[in-house]
């Protein structure tokens, strides 16, 4: 059985119309509202045309209309597999512009809470795209685990998808006594889900078969294509925020950046599995080593003073009233900050004008530039390439369409 | 632990105003990060001098998005793009900014450079009304074909409704060459 | 005109038991499924509180197809449309007519082949019949007017005639072992022992025929790890634009081919109704212990019951107490009837007639416990495997399959030629 | 009783036929082609010819008329293109000129035909797999089979290398 990625030299060409299909806006492969125009010859795709903007929200616009922290709902809806690390993500860049820097109790929070979502994105990464090339129990074992992580994140934020956990210089608040037990008891759990579903994929001839040489891009060409996260690790290029430019105390962590080879649809696959590991060593050192103290910045033109504060004395009073009726007022300026979300480089760049608003919030969303490569992926390739590679690039609607 | 900042190449940036004169019209260096406001006329050339730069080899293209400085304190000219790139061989970063008028919103295409430019220019494009000549498919990406105007400028009205009906068949683009 | 009624009767419980059949397999996919994916599985339909771990869905099921807006898209080839899944259906039942259940029921010079119809060549009707079974996909694929569905259709035209070949090679290679293609006669033969121990079934002969016979069926079903007419995460099927009990149809023809598929495989290598070690005239001739033995398998089964009722949250207002007596009580009757049984096998002298009667009942089990072993099996590879990409499929078939299949029949024909079995 | 079924499926056969050659839809003479196999076949089930009656089935209407159908699919035959092309009066006579041919030679075959035996066919006989198996496989018909066979192979061979070398 040859290995050839490309399948031309497969199939015996049939001199056949050529036929328009279109995959989407509502199709169960699309996982979201994706449309990919394709023209077919038989199976192969000829060419594809993807057109996006389905969920398009006007998230950057409406991210003008408020203040500062009225934006951070906003982000929950970016990425909405893993919430917390778009939240992250967006207060980083403020207090980067504000120039405050969160306590350490915080920064290792946001560190647990990233890791959290990450694992339950790669989670619903995986699953799905499994289920896109027809093995649908997998879906399951990282579901019954990934829905464990959901009840965590209900009980520390009060909410499942829409967390808006994280604050400009504090959190909504800090982590509730036993929270650490709990995420404890979840740890071994999470290899024990990834060592299922490879158990059932990573000797599996179909498997191989499917997602090797699928929508394979070379490192040069996925560089060039503004590809990061997963997608650009699976073809060799240890790339990742959390790495090369650490923040929030991730080089003083001891774990590693898996990287794939070919840029195929089984190696995304595998960077992933891997990386869930990875967070989950993330997960335990972060929690033996979860220092205490406060949580906010000491800076009440930042945060919210207290409510005993505020009852009881006239500058808390002030401070409360400050931020609640003009917003958080950050400095005149700009600046681009990025962190790793699960997807990728999450980039936030910011303009303000000195007024409690925001004058310009400009999201870089990882799945945005990786999914315009997608024709590039595809085209050669087999209908059911194109639906195994399409998972593969976790695009999520709505961090693609904002 | 601190609040680090990534490293921001301001090298590159001398650099490039040495190799490609009249490139770097301002330094816009602000809270630690590189920056450089480029002449429209220049920006290609620039952009390909940091990318093909052994010691810059910003062979990435970050982001490309568009700002209205309606405004802003310097609010002339009005549109801005500002071109994030980054190298991943060297894990640097840096800012090119250009600005063009209202009147005449016009930016050669980077698309020859980065396939990334494509899409990010179509979003400049149909957000801000700048136009990339040379794009090789500058049409709506986010908005609907049909929207008229363009949503992120700052005197959009945002209470403005619009109806849009007729989907897109995207056939014109599968005729298009491939870039 | 008896035998006339008799044909008609024998079909009539044929239809009868495949279609009830379809219930069953479902509710054992569903359950399977739930089981092999850590969840519960469906477990919510009831009737008057009664509940049997999810039984009732597919009454609920039949109702919902029976009464949802049965929806013919405009444009579409009318006639073809309507008649493709009413062919599936039909074309799927019509297979199992001449697959044995047991063998032949004879006493006082009257003898009833427990089958339909008893072909010469049986084995061929199968194939020839279900190879019809194509064209309730490709008419839907086609006459949906629709891209998907034409794609499927496409899939399907070539899968399915592809695999036939393989399938077809794979049972003359067992057809040749036994010299005949009449089904009866192959599963006769399996009763002999070999090495004067071993039951000779196709599966211990033939080997290499099985594994290709089970892949090639799987294929022939539509079923994971090949149902890409269906592939509903890449191009939907070739039912999409069906609704209803339109639908309802080509899920039963699944099915049911499921059904003809496992029970012709057990015919064929598994021995069909033989039940090891125990020829028919040994079943007759100790119908008395045999029918003790049947007794002690329902009494066992009934305790099963009974156990795993007491186990079942008891009290009024347990949302389960219900199940709990109403599976205990079917478990406890199981147990009595099952007791008498065997108290009448052991106590009881019986007819010839009735000898007959517990032969070809304990034959019927075994051939339906071999069945439903093997849709078993079916469930279990679907819920385990991705799926193929067409041309990976296309590979498999041609180049892997069908040549093994052909070297498996030189083999097996030269290997009868040698030991002088042809010319029999 | 089998009279009855004789005639039956004799009359729909030459229904079907004739449906095939008139329709304008490539898919609805498909379905009649579909329609006079099965006839056939049961015409052949009839006269106790089992084996040829289900070869008839799983050969023709399972293989081939599949693959026709499959070829029509990928063409996708607009009705309207195929209404433009009406026949024209020559092809038409030239096919009643070759069908009255053919017909002629058939019959003048089944009148030579010896009387029909006074006693029916034993049901073993002929009709079954084995005895069609001794007349192919054992008889005098072998080597003509075989040649038949090998001639197929290499109409196989060449459809492939044909088909290949217009990629």
């Amino acid at each position: 059985m040859s290995d050839v990625p490309d399948h031309r030299g497969d199939l015996p060409a049939l001199p056949t119309e050529e036929m328009l299909v279109n995959l989407g806006p509502s199709h169960p492969a699309s996982h979201g509202t994706l449309r990919v125009l394709l023209k077919l010859d038989g199976e192969r795709i000829v060419r594809a045309v993807p057109e996006i903007g389905y969920l398009h929200r006007g998230f950057e616009k409406s991210a003008e209309k408020g203040s500062w922290t009225e934006v951070i709902p906003y982000t929950d809806r970016l990425n909405y597999n893993s919430a917390l690390l778009n939240n992250v993500g967006y207060c980083k860049a403020v207090e980067a512009l504000l120039g405050v820097e969160v306590p350490p109790r915080n920064q290792a929070i946001r560190v647990i809470v990233s890791e959290m979502s990450r694992i339950m994105d790669h989670l619903i990464a995986i699953g799905t795209n499994l289920v896109d090339i027809g093995a649908l129990t997998n879906f399951w074992y990282f579901f019954n685990l990934r829905e464990r992580f959901y009840r965590l994140v209900e009980k520390l934020c009060g909410a499942r998808l829409t967390t808006s956990y994280v604050r400009i210089g504090s959190l909504q608040h800090d982590l509730y006594p036993g929270f650490e037990d709990d995420l404890r008891a979840l740890l071994p759990e999470i290899p024990r889900a990834v060592a299922d579903v490879r158990g059932l994929v990573e000797r599996n001839r179909i498997f191989h078969e499917r997602t090797e040489g699928v929508g394979a891009i070379p490192a040069g060409e996925a560089i060039a294509y503004g590809f990061t996260g997963p997608c650009l690790r699976a073809c060799g290029v240890p790339y990742d925020v959390r790495k090369s430019h650490p923040y929030y105390g991730y080089d003083q962590l001891d774990w590693d950046v898996p990287v794939g080879e070919a840029g195929d649809a089984r190696d995304r696959i595998l960077v992933r599995f891997e990386e869930i590991l990875q967070s989950a060593r993330i997960l335990g050192q972060a929690l033996a080593k979860l220092p205490a103290g406060p949580i906010a910045v000491a800076d009440w033109k930042v945060v919210l003073p207290p409510k005993e504060r505020v009852y009881g004395s006239i500058e808390a009073l002030m401070g409360h009233f400050k931020i609640v009726m003009e917003g958080i007022r950050v400095p005149a300026g700009e600046i681009y900050d990025s962190t790793e979300a699960a997807n990728g480089e999450l980039g936030f760049y910011l303009v303000s004008d000195g007024s409690g608003r925001p004058y310009r919030v400009r999201v870089r969303p990882p799945c945005f530039p990786i999914y315009s490569a997608f024709p590039r992926l595809v085209e050669g390739q087999l209908v059911a390439d194109a639906v195994a590679a399409l998972g593969g690039l976790n695009v999520v609607a709505g961090e693609l369409d904002r | 632990m601190g609040l680090e900042r990534p490293p921001w190449d301001g090298e590159a940036l001398d650099r490039l105003a040495e190799a490609v004169p009249g490139s770097v019209a301002r330094r816009l260096d602000a809270n630690g990060q590189a920056s450089a406001l480029v002449p429209a006329a220049k920006i290609l050339d620039a952009l390909r001098f940091l990318r093909d730069d052994p010691r810059g080899r910003f062979e990435m293209l970050l982001d490309l998005a568009g700002v209205d400085r309606l405004s802003l304190p310097d609010p002339l000219p009005r549109l801005e793009v500002v071109y994030h790139l980054y190298s991943v061989a060297r894990a640097a970063r840096v800012r090119l900014s250009v600005r063009v008028t209202e009147e005449d919103p016009k930016l050669p295409t980077a698309t020859g450079l980065w396939p990334a430019a494509n899409w990010f220019e179509r979003e400049v494009y149909d957000l801000f009304g700048i136009t990339f000549q040379g794009h090789p498919n500058l049409k709506r990406i986010l908005c609907h074909r049909e929207f008229v105007g363009h949503p992120l400028r700052k005197d959009y009205p945002i209470r403005k409704r619009q109806t849009v009906a007729d989907p897109d068949p995207l056939t014109d683009e599968l005729e298009r060459p491939r870039p | 005109m008896s035998l006339a009624v008799l044909l008609a009767a024998k079909a009539v419980v044929l239809v009868l038991l495949l279609l009830n059949l379809v219930p069953l397999l479902v509710w054992v996919e569903r359950k399977a499924s739930a089981l092999i994916q850590d969840r519960v599985g469906p477990n919510r339909a009831g009737i008057l509180g009664l509940r049997f771990a999810g039984m009732f869905h597919n009454l609920a099921d039949v109702g919902k197809m029976l009464t949802k807006e049965d929806i013919v898209p405009a444009g579409v080839d009318r006639l073809p449309f309507v008649l493709a899944p009413a062919l599936g259906l039909t074309v799927a039942l019509a297979a199992a007519a001449v697959i044995p259940v047991a063998d032949v029921w004879s006493s006082g010079g009257r003898s009833v082949p427990l089958q339909v119809a008893d072909l010469d060549v049986g084995i061929l009707w199968v194939f020839a019949v279900s190879s019809l079974g194509v064209y309730s996909i490709v008419l839907a694929g086609w006459a949906s007017r629709s891209r998907f569905p034409l794609l499927g259709a496409l899939r399907s035209a070539a899968q399915l005639v592809s695999y036939e070949v393989p399938l077809a090679l794979a049972a003359i290679s067992v057809a040749l072992c036994f010299g005949t293609l009449r089904p009866n006669e192959i599963v006769e033969a399996q009763g002999d022992l070999v090495f004067g121990a071993l039951p000779q079934w196709g599966i211990l002969l033939q080997p290499v025929a099985f594994v290709i016979f089970v892949t090639g069926a799987l294929a022939e079903t539509n079923r994971l790890p090949f149902d890409l007419p269906e592939g509903e995460s890449e191009i939907v099927g070739y039912h999409v634009e069906y609704s209803s009990m339109k639908f309802g149809m080509f899920m039963m023809a699944e099915y049911i081919h499921v059904a003809v598929a496992s029970a012709l495989a057990a015919t064929l290598f598994l021995g069909g109704w033989q039940v090891p070690w125990l020829p028919t005239e040994a079943l007759r001739t100790h119908a008395g212990p045999v029918l003790a033995g049947l007794g002690a398998i329902g009494a066992l089964g009934g305790a099963a019951a009974l156990a795993g009722a007491l186990r079942l949250p008891r009290g009024v207002t347990a949302p389960r107490s219900r199940d709990a007596l109403a599976i205990g009580g079917l478990g406890l009757a199981g147990v009595v009837a099952g007791l008498a049984a065997a108290a009448t096998g052991l106590g009881a002298d019986l007819g010839p007639g009735a000898r007959a009667t517990v032969a070809a009942a304990a034959q019927a089990l075994a051939f339906g416990a071999k069945t439903l072993l093997l849709c078993f099996g079916f469930v279990w590879v679907r819920w385990t495997l991705p799926r193929f990409r067409y041309d990976q499929l296309m590979r498999l078939g041609w180049r892997q399959l069908t040549p093994l299949a052909l070297a498996n029949l030189v083999l097996t024909a030269g290997a009868l030629a040698a030991l002088g079995e042809l010319s029999r | 009783m089998t009279a009855v079924a004789f005639y039956a499926l004799g009359s729909l056969s030459v229904l079907a036929g004739l449906s095939m050659i008139t329709r304008r839809s490539p898919l609805a003479s498909a379905l009649s082609l579909l329609t006079l196999l099965a006839a056939l076949a049961g015409v052949f089930l009839l006269l106790e010819a089992q084996f040829l009656g289900i070869v008839q089935i799983l050969v023709y209407a399972g293989a081939i008329a599949v693959l026709v159908l499959f070829v029509l699919m990928m063409v996708d035959l607009d009705a309207a293109a195929v209404r433009a092309q009406a026949p024209r009066a020559g092809s038409l006579a030239a096919g009643v000129v070759v069908g009255a041919a053919i017909t002629a030679a058939v019959l003048r075959v089944v009148l030579a035909l010896p009387p029909a035996p006074a006693a029916p066919i034993p049901a073993d006989s002929v009709g079954t797999a084995r005895s069609v198996g001794a007349v192919l496989l054992t008889g005098p018909l072998l080597y003509p089979f075989e040649i038949v066979s090998l001639l197929l192979l290499v109409a196989v061979a060449g459809a492939v290398a044909l088909a290949k070398r217009k990629v």
